[in-house]
C-alpha cells in the first residue's frame, strides 16, 4: 500500500513538477528523488512497517509476493531511469508528463500484483494499459509510433472488453469478485470454464503470449525505445504476476480445465517468439520478438503453478527485466538498431560489450546468470507440474533462442565495423556494470531474491 | 408471459438490430446514431432490471458525452461521407464467419444455462441512496483508484495533444467533458 | 579442499590474467598458473591420503536441493591430471603463436580449465551442469574470437548444438531430481535411485544426447571436424584432447551408474552406432586432404570406440577406456601440436601441398611418427594398453550379443587408423620436398620440449601403464558394482 | 451475449478506427448489461433480507463506463492524433509496421 | 646366466636409444660398433644359454604390464629350447646383417646412417620381443613391434614416394593379420582367463589341456585367427603381397626380414601354440592347404620374375608356404628346422644379391646383368652354395629340412605332397635360373656400370662366406636318423616344447622319396641351365605374361578391396557427411530459419488481421476445449 500511494502521488507531483521546473535536469532528479522514495516506503512495508493503514475491504493484499515483486519492479525501474531516463528528453517535449505516466504504471502494477477482487484486477490492468497507450504513441510526428499507439489502443480496447465479459462470465458462476469469497455454483460451472477461457485469453494478451501476440512486435517496435524498454520487462512482468495471481486464486480450483490450454498457449507463444526471432534483422524487433519468447518461458510458472513457479516467477522477472533494459539502454545509444549496427562495438566499447555480453547470456539462459536460474526454476517448476515435455519442447525453443542473441554477440565482438553510439557518461558506465553485476550475483546466489519470500 | 418478459424481447430484438445497424451502416455518422439508440435500449434493459441508475448513467455519460466526442472527432475529421474503402470481401466475410462460429460455440456451451439469464426480478438496490451507500464503503479504494485512472488519461490526453494548437484545443473539451461527467456522478452520488 | 583449489586455481588465475595487459606477461603468468596446478593435481594425485581433502562440500542453493560439492576419486583424479597435463604443454607448445589481445585468449583458456576441472570433480548434477557450460562458453569465444575463416558458423553451430544436448541433458537432472527421496541433486542421491525399466529406457536418452553430441557419437558429430579445422590450435587440443573427454566422463559418472538399465536396454544400438561411427570416420579419414579434419576424424573413431566400450560394461573395458581417456588426450594434443607447426611453418594445412619435410625437419618427423604410431596404438605406446582393454572389454562383454561382431569391426579401426595414419606421414613427411616445403626448418626448443613431453609422456605409460590403471582400478569397482547391482534388481 | 459477439464482428469486419472503437463499445455495454442480470441473478435469494446484494455487480458496471470514459478520451485523441498526420483512419492503411 | 637374459632385447634397444639420438653427433665408425656389439653382446648370451642349457618353460618374471582384477599380464620372458633356438638364429644371422651393413651403408649420409642402425637395432629388439615374451601380449608386442621396423626399413628411403607406398602397404597388410591375432587372444582371455604359455599350454597344469576339450569351436576359432596373424607376417595367401614389395628397402634389410625375423614369427606363434593347434584339426588343414597353396603360386610367379630381389622374395614366400605346410601336417620340428636352414641360406642369398647390385651400382634387373661370375667371385661361389642348398640337394642344409617337411607330409596328405614336389622343381629351376642369368653369358648392362663391377669389401663378403658355411652345414642338427645315428638331434632338443610324434614310415619309401625329390631338383637345375646358359631377354608371352604379373594378384587387391574403400570413403565424405548429416544437421538449423521467415507473413501489420485471427484462435481454443477434449 505504502508504494502504491507513494507512486501515485509521486505521479501527481511529476505531473505539476513540469510548471514549476524548467530544467530537465531537476525533473529527472526529482523523480529519481520520488522513485528512490517509494523504494524505501515498499520496503519498509516488506518489513513490516505501513505507513497508511488503509482498509480495502479484501480487495488488496499486500503479502510477500507482491511486496517483493514490486520491491523487484520498482528496482528495475530505478535502474531503467538512472540509464535511460536521459533519453527520453528526445521523445518529445512533455518530459515531467512521460514520468507522471511511469509513475502511475507503477502504482498500476502496485495493484495488479496485490488484487484480491476481480475489479482491482480489471482497474490496475487498465492504470497500466493507458499510459502505455500513451507512451507508446509519445512520438508524434513520427507514423510508425502512431501506429503503433492506435493499434495498441485498439487491440488492448478489444482484449479488455474480452476481459470484461470473462470478469461477468466468472461473477455470473460465482457471485463475486472477491477471489476468496468465490463459491461455484456447480449449475454455472460452464459459465466459469468461458469466464476462465475469456480471462486467459486477455491476460495472455496483455503478457503477450501467442496466438495473442501479435501487437507486441509492432508496438514494441513502433514505440520510441526508451518506452520499449520500460513496457517491455517491467509491464510485462506485472502482467504475469497479474495472471500468476488470477489463476492461483481463482482458477486453481478448475485446473484440469485450463492446464492443457495453458500448456498449448505456452508451447505456441515459445515456438512463434523464437522462431520469427531468428529472421529479425533490427535488434528492437528481435528484442520484441524475444520478449515474445521470454513471455513463453513465464508462462510456464502459470502452467505449473506451485511455489518453484513463483520463487522462479520472482527470479524471472528481475533477471530478465534487468537484462533486457540493460540491453535496451545500449541501443538507445546506437544510430543503427540493425544487427549490422553492433559490429565492432567490443572494440570501441570492451566495457558496454562485455556487459551486453552477460546480459544476452542471461536472456539466453546459459548458466552463472540469473537468466539461467529463473529459467531453471521454471523448468523445474514445469516437470514437477508433470510437463516434461513442456519442458524439453522449452528448452529446445532455448537453444534456438540462443541463435538470436548470439548473433548480437557475434557482430559485437567477431565482426568489423564503426558502430555509433552517442552520449555515453560514466554514470551510464557504471550503473551497467552494477546490473550485469546483479545478474551474475543473482545467477550464483537467487536466494538473495527467494529467501524473502520465506523469512 | 408477462409484460416485462414481452417488454425484454422486444428490446432485445431492437437492440440486436440496432446494434447490426451500428456495424452494417456505410455512414460513419449514421453508425453513431444507432449506436447511440442501442445504448438507449440498454438503458430500458437495465430498467427492466430495476438498475436505475445505471441506466440514467448510462445515457448520461454513453449517449451523451462519449457518443457526442464520437461524433465530434467524425464531423472535425470530415468522416460523414462514405469514405471507407472496400475491404476484401473475403476478409470480411471470414471475420463474420468467425465471430459467427465463436458466438455458435459459446451460445452452445452456454445453453445449459440460457434460461436462467432470462428470469428477471425486481428489488431496490439499483437505486442510487443503495449504490451510494455502498460506493463509498465497500469500494473506496476503487474509486479512489479509478482517479489515477483518469489523471493518466488527462494527462495522456495533454501530452498527445499538446504540440498541434487546433488539435489540442479539440482535445482539451473532451478532457474536461470527461471531467464534468465525473464530477456530475460524484455529485448526484452524494 | 584440494580439489576445489583445482578449480580455484585456474579460475583466478583466468580472470587475473584479463587484467595483465602485456602479451609476454600474460603468457608467463598463465603457464605459471598452469604448472602449479599441475603441481597440485600431482600432489592430489600422490600425496594426499586424507578424503576430506579430496572432497569439498559447501552450501549453495539449498533450497534448490543443491551444493557446492566436488570430490576427487579415481575418475576424476585420472581427468584432472590430464587437464593439468595437457595445459602447460599447450601453452609451451603455442609459445611462439601469436594472438591479438592475448589477455582474453589466455584468460579464456584458464577459464576453460577450471570449467573442465569443476565437470570432472563435480558430485552435484546442478554443479556439473553448471561447470559443464562454464566450460563450454569460454570456447565458444576461443573459437570465434581467434579462430579461421569460416569461424563464425562453424563454431556458432558447435555451441547451438552442444548447448541443445546440454539443456535436454539439464531436463533430465532435473526429472531425476524429482525421483530422489530427499530431493537432492548430489551425486549419491542420483546413485541411490531405482527407477523402473521403462523411465530408464527414456531418461537414459535424454542424458546421453548431451555426451553423444559432445564426445561425439556418430550421428552426432558433424560439427566436430569442422569446429576443429577453424579453432586456433591452442583451442583445438583442449576441445580434442580434454573436451571431448567430457562426454565419456558423463557417461561414465552421470549415466551408466543412474540408469543401467536404460544403458543395458539401448547398449546394443549405442555400441552398433560407435562403431558404424568408427568404421565411418576412419573411411572418411583417409580421405581428407585436409590435415586437421584428417585428425577430427581419426579423433571421432577413436572416440567411437571408447563410447562402444563403455556400453559393454566389463572390467577390462572401463579401465581401458579411462586409461583411453588421459592417453588419447595426450596423443591428439601431440597431433596437433604437429599441426600447428607446420601450419604455421609452410602456411598451408593441405597433404596435398606437402611433403618431405622429414629431410628439414628429422626431429619433428621423428616425433610427429612416435606420436602418430600412438595415434594408431601401436605396442609400447600408451594407446595400445587403452585399446588393447577395450576391445577385450568388448570381446568379454557380457551385455550384448554381438559381442563377436562389435570387436571384430571395431578391430577394423586398427587397420584403417593404420592406413589414414600412415597417409598423412606419408603425404606430410616423406616424398620429394616441393616449393612450399623446402624453406621448412627444424622446430624450436619450446616445440621440442613440448613434444618431448608428449612423447615421453607415451613412451613411459605404453610401457609402464600400471599406475594409471592402479588410479582408476578403485574406481571401476565400484562401478561395476553399482551398475551390476542395479541390474540384478531389475532382472 | 450476442451483443458482444456483434461487438467482435464489427470489430472485425471494418476498417474504421472510430467503427471499431464504437464496435468495443459495443462489446463493454454487452457485458454491463449481462453483468446487471447476474448481479440480480445470484442474489436472487437474498434480496430480501440484504438490501444491498447484488450491488458490486452494478457498481462494476459503474466502474467499466468510468474506464471506458478514460479509454475514450485517450483513444481518440490517439485517433486525432493519428488523422493528423495521415489523414485517414482506416486501420488497413497502417501497416508500416510488420514481419 | 638366467640373470642376463633381459639384457638380449635389451642391448638392441640400448643401441636403438644411442644411435637414435645420437644420430647427428656419432661417427660412422661408432654408429656401426653400437649397432653390431650390442647385437653381437646379445647372440653372445644367447649363445651362452645355448651352451649352459639354460633353458626352462617358467617365465621370468619383470614387472606387471597390465594388472587389472581378472587379467594380470605380466611383462615376462620365458626362454626355452624354441625360443632359445630362435634367439640364436635372430641375433646371430642378425649380427653378421649387421656386419655386411656396415659396409653396404656405408655412403649413407652420417644422420641416414645412424637412422638406419637405430632401426635395424630395434627391429632385432623387436624380434627378440616377439620370440622370448612369456605370453601373447609381449609377443603381440614384439609382433607389432617388427611390423612398425619393417615399415620404417622399407621406408628407409622415405624420398622415394613409391617406397612409402611400399611400406605402407606393408603395415597395413601386417595389421589386417594383427587384428586376427588380437582376436584370438580376446578370445583366448575369454576362454582360459589368461595369456600366459606357461600358464596355457604346461603339459601338467595348462589349461588349454583342461578346459578346451569341451570347446572345439572356440579351438578352431582362436587358432584360425592366430593363423590370420600368421598368414600377415608370414606373407600366406591372402596376405602375402606386401613381401615382394618389401623389396623397397636396403637389402639388408630385405635379408633381415626374410631370413632372420620378421617372417618366421608365424612360424614361431604356430610351434609355440601347438598345444592348441593340436586340438583343432580344421585348422591344421586349412593351414597346410593355404601352406601348400603359397608355396606353389609364388613359386610360379618366381620364375618369370626379372627383378633379382623380387626373385628371392618369392622364393621366400614360397618357402614359408613350405614351413606352414609343415606346419599343417603337424611337423612342428620340421618346419622349425626350415626355418633355420632358410634363414641361412636366405640371409646369404640376399646378402649375395645385395653385393651383386651394390657391384652393378644399384642395378637390379637380371635382365640388365651376366656375366659376373668372374668379377664377384666370392659372390658367386656363395650364391651358388645358396642356390644348392635352397633347390634342396644332399647334403646342403636345405635338403635336410625340405625333406623333413616332404616326408611329413607325404604320410600325411599325398596330394599336398605332389604339390611340395613340384614346388621343390620348380624352386631349383627358378633359382638357378636367376643364377644363370646374373652370373653367366655376358654383361648385359650400361658400359659405365660395366667398368665399375668390383668385388665387394670383406664387411660384405665375410658375412657370405660364414652364411655359406651354415647353409651348408646347418642342416646336420637335423639329419634324420635314417643317415645317422644319433640323428633328428633338433627334434630331440625342442621336445619340451613340441611333443615327439613319431613317424612310421618304411626305410624303402624314406630312400625313395629323397631320390625323388633329389632327383626332380636336379632336373630342373638340368633344365634351367640349358634354358639359361646363354640369357637373352625375351618378351614374356600368354602364361609367361600372367606369370610376370604375379597372377594379377595386387590387381584384384586393388580393384576389390582399395578401391571400393577409397570409392566408399569419397561417397561418405561428399554424399553422406556434406549432404547427409550435416546437412540434416544444417538442415534443421535452416529450417527454423526458413520457419522464421515464413512466420512473418503472420505478422501483416493489419489490425484487422491480428483481430481475426485472435478470434479464430478462441474460436478454436473454445471449440478444442468443449467439444472435442470431451
Amino acid at each position: 500500500m505504502n508504494a502504491l500511494i507513494f507512486s501515485a502521488l509521486s505521479g501527481v507531483i511529476m505531473m505539476y513538477s513540469g510548471f514549476v521546473f524548467k530544467s530537465n535536469k531537476a525533473i529527472r532528479t526529482l523523480a529519481h528523488i520520488l522513485l528512490a522514495l517509494v523504494i524505501v516506503a515498499n520496503l519498509m512495508e516488506l518489513k513490516g512497517i505501513a505507513i497508511f493503514e488503509v482498509d480495502t475491504k479484501g480487495m488488496l493484499y499486500f503479502d510477500k509476493f507482491a511486496l517483493l515483486f514490486m520491491l523487484i519492479a520498482n528496482f528495475c525501474t530505478l535502474a531503467f531511469f538512472i540509464l535511460s531516463s536521459k533519453d527520453m528528453e528526445r521523445v518529445g517535449r512533455s518530459y515531467s508528463e512521460y514520468f507522471a505516466l511511469l509513475f502511475f504504471i507503477i502504482a498500476g502494477i502496485a495493484i495488479a500484483s496485490s488484487f484480491k477482487s476481480l475489479l482491482m484486477l480489471f482497474l490496475g490492468i487498465e492504470i497500466i494499459s493507458i499510459p502505455l497507450y500513451i507512451l507508446t504513441g509519445t512520438d508524434k510526428l513520427n507514423l510508425k509510433s502512431n501506429e503503433a499507439s492506435l493499434k495498441y489502443f485498439l487491440l488492448g480496447a478489444f482484449s479488455t472488453g474480452l476481459m470484461l465479459m470473462g470478469i461477468a462470465l466468472v461473477y455470473g458462476a460465482t457471485g463475486s469478485f472477491i477471489t476468496s469469497e468465490m463459491v461455484v455454483n456447480p449449475q454455472f460451472e460452464v459459465l466459469l470454464v468461458i469466464g476462465m477461457m475469456l480471462l486467459l485469453f486477455s491476460m495472455a494478451f496483455k503478457v503477450s503470449a501467442a496466438p495473442f501476440h501479435f501487437w507486441t512486435p509492432d508496438v514494441y517496435d513502433g514505440a520510441p525505445t526508451v518506452f520499449t524498454s520500460f513496457m517491455s520487462t517491467i509491464v510485462k512482468a506485472a502482467g504475469f504476476i497479474a495472471f500468476l495471481r488470477l489463476f492461483d486464486d481463482v482458477f486453481s480450483g478448475i485446473r484440469p480445465e485450463w492446464k492443457i490450454l495453458v500448456a498449448f498457449i505456452t508451447a505456441i507463444t515459445l515456438f512463434i517468439g523464437n522462431i520469427t526471432a531468428v529472421f529479425q534483422q533490427s535488434v528492437k524487433r528481435m528484442l520484441a520478438y524475444s520478449s515474445i519468447s521470454q513471455a513463453g518461458f513465464m508462462m510456464l510458472a502459470v502452467y505449473a503453478l506451485n511455489s518453484d513457479a513463483k520463487e522462479g516467477l520472482l527470479l524471472y522477472a528481475a533477471a530478465y527485466s534487468i537484462a533486457t533494459i540493460g540491453i535496451f539502454a545500449v541501443l538507445i545509444k546506437m544510430k543503427d538498431y540493425t544487427f549490422d549496427g553492433f559490429n565492432g562495438l567490443a572494440r570501441q566499447q570492451p566495457l558496454i560489450a562485455a556487459t551486453l555480453v552477460v546480459f544476452l547470456l542471461s536472456l539466453a539462459g546459459i548458466p552463472l546468470t540469473a537468466g539461467f536460474l529463473s529459467k531453471f526454476y521454471m523448468l523445474k517448476a514445469t516437470i514437477n507440474a508433470g510437463g516434461i515435455l513442456l519442458a524439453i519442447f522449452a528448452v529446445l525453443m532455448a537453444a534456438v533462442s540462443v541463435y538470436y542473441y548470439f548473433r548480437l554477440i557475434q557482430s559485437m565482438y567477431f565482426k568489423e565495423g564503426n558502430p555509433i553510439a552517442i552520449d555515453i557518461s560514466t554514470e551510464f558506465r557504471f550503473t551497467l556494470v552494477a546490473l550485469a553485476g546483479v545478474t551474475i550475483l543473482l545467477g550464483l546466489f537467487p536466494n538473495l531474491i527467494t529467501h524473502w519470500l520465506y523469512f | 408471459m408477462g409484460i416485462s418478459e414481452i417488454l425484454f424481447w422486444i428490446l432485445a430484438a431492437l437492440t440486436l438490430f440496432s446494434a447490426v445497424m451500428v456495424i452494417s451502416s456505410k455512414n460513419p455518422v449514421f453508425s453513431v446514431l444507432w449506436l447511440i439508440f442501442t445504448f438507449f435500449t440498454i438503458s430500458a434493459h437495465y430498467i427492466l432490471l430495476n438498475a436505475q441508475f445505471l441506466a440514467i448513467v448510462n445515457i448520461i455519460v454513453y449517449a451523451g458525452a462519449i457518443m457526442v466526442l464520437f461524433l465530434f472527432v467524425l464531423m472535425l475529421m470530415n468522416l460523414g461521407k462514405e469514405s471507407e474503402p472496400k475491404k476484401n470481401r473475403w476478409l470480411k466475410l471470414a471475420g463474420a464467419v468467425a465471430g459467427g462460429s465463436l458466438l455458435l460455440v459459446m451460445v452452445a456451451a452456454l445453453r445449459h444455462t440460457e434460461n436462467q439469464m432470462t428470469e428477471l426480478v425486481t428489488g431496490d438496490i439499483g437505486l442510487i441512496k443503495n449504490l451510494g451507500k455502498v460506493l463509498f464503503t465497500e469500494f473506496v479504494v476503487p474509486f479512489e483508484i479509478s482517479s489515477i485512472l483518469f489523471l493518466s488519461a488527462m494527462v495522456g490526453a495533454v501530452v498527445l495533444g499538446k504540440r498541434d494548437k487546433p488539435v489540442e484545443n479539440l482535445i482539451t473539451p473532451a478532457v474536461a467533458a470527461d471531467e464534468v461527467a465525473v464530477v456530475s456522478i460524484e455529485n448526484r452520488d452524494v | 579442499m584440494i580439489v576445489f583449489l583445482l578449480f580455484l586455481i585456474p579460475l583466478i588465475g583466468g580472470l587475473v590474467s584479463f587484467l595483465i595487459r602485456d602479451g609476454k606477461a600474460v603468457r608467463i603468468w598463465t603457464l605459471f598458473v598452469s604448472i602449479v596446478l599441475l603441481g597440485v593435481s600431482l600432489a592430489a594425485n600422490n600425496f594426499v591420503a586424507d578424503p576430506a581433502q579430496l572432497s569439498f562440500n559447501a552450501q549453495w542453493l539449498g533450497t534448490l536441493g543443491s551444493s557446492f560439492s566436488m570430490k576427487l576419486d579415481g575418475l576424476s583424479k585420472l581427468l584432472c591430471l590430464l587437464t593439468a597435463v595437457a595445459y602447460p604443454i599447450i601453452f609451451i607448445a603455442t609459445w611462439k603463436s601469436s594472438y591479438t589481445r592475448p589477455n582474453n585468449f589466455f584468460g579464456l583458456m584458464l577459464l576453460t580449465q577450471a570449467g573442465l576441472m569443476g565437470v570432472f570433480t563435480a558430485t552435484d548434477a546442478l554443479l556439473f551442469y553448471f561447470f559443464w557450460e562454464l566450460a563450454l562458453i569460454p570456447v565458444y569465444f576461443l573459437c570465434s574470437g581467434w579462430g579461421g575463416e569460416k569461424r563464425i558458423s562453424v563454431t556458432f553451430k558447435f555451441f547451438i548444438y552442444t548447448f541443445t544436448a546440454s539443456v535436454v541433458m539439464l531436463i533430465g537432472l532435473v526429472y531425476l531430481y524429482f525421483q530422489t527421496p530427499d530431493r537432492s541433486f548430489s551425486m549419491e542421491s542420483f546413485y541411490a535411485l531405482n527407477l523402473d525399466a521403462s523411465t530408464q529406457s527414456w531418461v537414459f536418452w535424454i542424458l546421453f544426447l548431451a555426451f553423444a553430441v559432445k564426445m561425439p557419437v556418430f550421428p552426432f558429430h558433424t560439427w566436430q571436424p569442422d569446429t576443429y579445422e577453424q579453432s586456433p590450435t591452442a583451442v583445438t587440443m583442449v576441445l580434442s584432447g580434454i573436451m571431448v573427454k567430457m562426454g565419456i566422463f558423463g557417461v561414465i559418472r552421470w549415466v551408466l551408474p543412474i540408469v543401467p538399465v536404460g544403458a543395458y536396454a539401448w547398449g546394443d544400438l549405442v555400441m552398433s552406432f560407435s562403431i558404424a561411427g568408427i568404421i565411418y570416420a576412419s573411411i572418411i579419414a583417409i580421405q581428407q586432404d585436409d590435415l586437421k579434419r584428417l585428425i577430427a576424424y581419426s579423433s571421432i573413431a577413436h572416440i567411437g570406440l571408447m563410447a562402444a566400450t563403455l556400453f559393454a560394461e566389463t572390467r577390462s573395458g572401463f579401465q581401458g577406456v579411462m586409461i583411453q581417456m588421459f592417453n588419447h588426450g595426450v596423443n591428439i594434443i601431440g597431433l596437433w601440436i604437429v599441426v600447428e607447426l607446420i601450419e604455421r611453418q609452410f602456411g598451408t594445412r593441405k597433404l596435398s601441398q606437402l611433403g618431405g619435410i622429414a629431410q628439414k625437419a628429422p626431429v619433428l618427423a621423428t616425433l610427429l611418427v612416435i606420436v602418430a604410431f600412438a595415434n594408431i596404438s601401436l605396442p609400447l605406446t600408451n594407446a595400445f594398453v587403452g585399446e588393447f582393454l577395450m576391445f577385450n572389454g568388448i570381446w568379454n562383454s557380457a551385455v550384448t550379443e554381438y559381442r563377436i561382431v562389435f570387436t571384430a569391426l571395431a578391430g577394423l579401426s586398427i587397420i584403417l587408423a593404420a592406413v589414414y595414419t600412415l597417409n598423412m606421414i606419408q603425404k606430410v613427411f616423406f616424398g620429394p620436398e616441393n616449393d612450399i616445403t623446402s624453406k621448412g626448418v627444424d622446430i624450436r626448443l619450446n616445440e621440442k620440449l613440448a613434444l618431448s613431453g608428449i612423447v615421453l609422456l607415451i613412451l613411459v605409460f605404453g610401457i609402464y601403464p600400471q599406475p594409471l590403471l592402479n588410479l582408476t582400478s578403485g574406481f571401476v569397482e565400484s562401478l561395476l558394482t553399482k551398475i551390476n547391482v542395479a541390474n540384478l534388481i531389475v532382472n | 451475449m450476442a451483443l458482444f459477439v456483434i461487438g467482435i464482428v464489427g470489430v472485425l469486419t471494418r476498417r474504421n478506427a472510430i467503427i471499431i472503437f464504437m464496435c468495443i463499445e459495443l462489446m463493454l455495454n454487452a457485458v454491463n448489461l449481462l453483468l446487471v442480470a447476474f448481479s440480480k441473478m445470484n442474489n436472487l435469494a437474498n434480496a430480501a433480507n440484504n438490501p444491498s446484494a447484488g450491488s458490486d455487480g452494478q457498481l462494476f458496471v459503474f466502474f467499466i463506463m468510468v474506464v471506458a470514459a478514460a479509454e475514450v478520451a485517450v483513444g481518440l485523441s490517439i485517433i486525432v492524433m493519428l488523422y493528423r498526420n495521415t489523414h485517414s483512419v482506416d486501420v488497413n492503411f497502417l501497416n508500416r509496421l510488420k514481419h | 646366466m638366467k640373470n642376463l637374459i633381459f639384457l638380449i632385447p635389451l642391448l638392441p634397444f640400448l643401441g636403438f636409444l644411442i644411435n637414435g639420438l645420437g644420430r647427428n653427433f656419432l661417427s660412422k665408425a661408432l654408429v656401426s660398433i653400437v649397432g653390431c656389439g650390442t647385437v653381437l653382446a646379445s647372440f653372445i648370451i644367447s649363445l651362452l644359454l645355448f651352451i649352459n642349457k639354460d633353458y626352462s618353460a617358467q617365465p621370468i618374471y619383470y614387472f606387471d604390464f597390465i594388472n587389472i582384477e581378472g587379467l594380470r599380464i605380466p611383462f615376462a620372458f620365458q626362454v626355452d629350447q624354441l625360443s632359445g633356438l630362435f634367439l640364436l638364429i635372430i641375433t646371430g644371422v642378425g649380427f653378421l646383417i649387421h656386419v655386411y651393413s656396415t659396409s653396404y651403408m656405408h655412403e649413407e649420409l652420417r644422420a641416414h646412417f645412424a637412422r638406419y642402425f637405430a632401426y635395424l637395432n630395434l627391429f632385432v629388439f623387436s624380434m627378440l620381443l616377439l620370440v622370448m615374451g612369456a605370453n601373447f601380449v609381449i609377443m603381440f608386442i614384439g609382433w607389432e613391434g617388427v611390423g612398425l621396423c619393417s615399415y620404417l626399413l622399407i621406408g628407409y628411403w622415405f624420398k622415394n614416394v613409391d617406397f612409402t607406398k611400399a611400406a605402407k602397404k606393408a603395415f597395413v597388410m601386417n595389421r589386417i593379420g594383427d587384428l586376427g591375432f588380437l582376436l584370438a587372444v580376446f578370445w583366448i582371455i575369454q576362454q582360459f582367463g589368461t595369456v600366459s604359455y606357461y600358464e596355457l599350454f604346461n603339459a601338467e597344469t595348462g589349461k588349454v589341456a583342461i578346459l578346451s576339450a569341451q570347446n572345439s569351436t572356440a579351438i578352431v576359432g582362436i587358432t584360425l585367427l592366430l593363423f590370420l596373424g600368421a598368414t600377415g607376417k608370414s606373407a600366406q595367401i591372402p596376405l602375402y603381397t606386401w613381401l615382394p614389395d618389401a623389396m623397397a628397402g636396403p637389402t639388408p634389410v630385405s635379408a633381415l626380414i626374410h631370413a632372420a625375423t620378421m617372417v618366421t614369427a608365424g612360424i614361431y606363434m604356430i610351434a609355440r601354440s601347438n598345444v592348441l593347434f593340436n586340438l583343432a584339426p580344421l585348422t591344421m588343414g586349412i593351414i597346410a592347404v593355404v601352406g601348400a597353396a603359397t608355396a606353389l603360386l609364388a613359386a610360379t610367379i618366381a620364375i618369370r620374375q626379372n627383378d633379382i630381389k623380387k626373385v628371392l622374395a618369392y622364393s621366400t614366400v614360397s618357402q614359408l608356404g613350405y614351413m606352414f605346410l609343415a606346419l599343417g601336417t603337424g611337423a612342428y620340428v620340421a618346419a622349425v628346422f626350415h626355418v633355420m636352414t632358410h634363414a641361412f641360406f636366405k640371409a646369404l642369398l640376399f646378402l649375395g644379391s645385395g653385393s651383386v647390385i651394390h657391384a652393378v651400382s644399384g642395378q637390379q634387373d637380371i635382365r640388365l646383368m651376366g656375366g659376373l661370375r668372374k668379377k664377384l667371385p666370392v659372390t658367386y661361389f656363395t650364391f651358388l652354395i645358396g642356390c644348392i642348398a635352397i633347390a634342396g640337394i644332399p647334403p646342403l642344409s636345405g635338403f635336410f629340412s625340405k625333406d623333413a617337411i616332404l616326408l611329413n607330409v607325404f604320410v600325411n596328405d599325398k596330394f599336398l605332397w605332389v604339390i611340395g614336389l613340384i614346388t621343390a622343381a620348380l624352386t631349383a629351376f627358378y633359382m638357378f635360373r636367376l643364377l644363370f642369368i646374373t652370373f653367366n653369358g655376358t654383361f648385359r648392362g650400361t658400359e659405365e656400370q660395366r667398368v665399375h663391377i668390383h668385388e665387394s669389401p670383406a664387411a660384405m663378403t665375410l658375412p657370405l662366406i660364414v652364411l655359406a658355411v651354415l647353409s651348408i652345414i646347418g642342416g646336420f642338427i637335423g639329419v634324420p636318423e635314417l643317415f645317422m645315428e644319433g640323428g633328428e638331434w633338433l627334434t630331440g632338443f625342442l621336445a619340451p616344447v613340441v611333443p615327439v610324434v613319431k613317424l612310421h614310415v618304411e626305410h624303402a619309401t624314406e630312400y625313395l622319396l629323397i631320390a625323388l625329390t633329389t632327383g626332380v631338383a636336379v632336373i630342373a637345375i638340368l633344365l634351367a641351365f640349358f634354358r639359361y646358359k646363354k640369357y637373352r631377354p625375351e618378351q614374356p608371352s600368354g602364361f609367361a605374361r600372367v606369370l610376370e604379373n604375379k597372377w594379377y594378384v595386387d590387381e584384384l587387391y586393388n580393384s576389390i578391396f582399395v578401391q571400393p574403400l577409397n570409392k566408399l570413403g569419397v561417397a561418405a565424405n561428399r554424399y553422406f557427411e556434406r549432404s547427409g548429416i550435416d546437412a540434416l544437421v544444417n538442415g534443421v538449423g535452416r529450417l527454423v530459419h526458413y520457419g522464421g521467415r515464413q512466420m512473418r507473413w503472420l505478422q501483416s501489420g493489419q489490425v484487422g488481421n491480428y483481430i481475426l485471427l485472435m478470434v479464430i484462435s478462441m474460436f478454436l481454443f473454445f471449440l478444442w476445449q468443449f467439444f472435442i477434449r470431451k
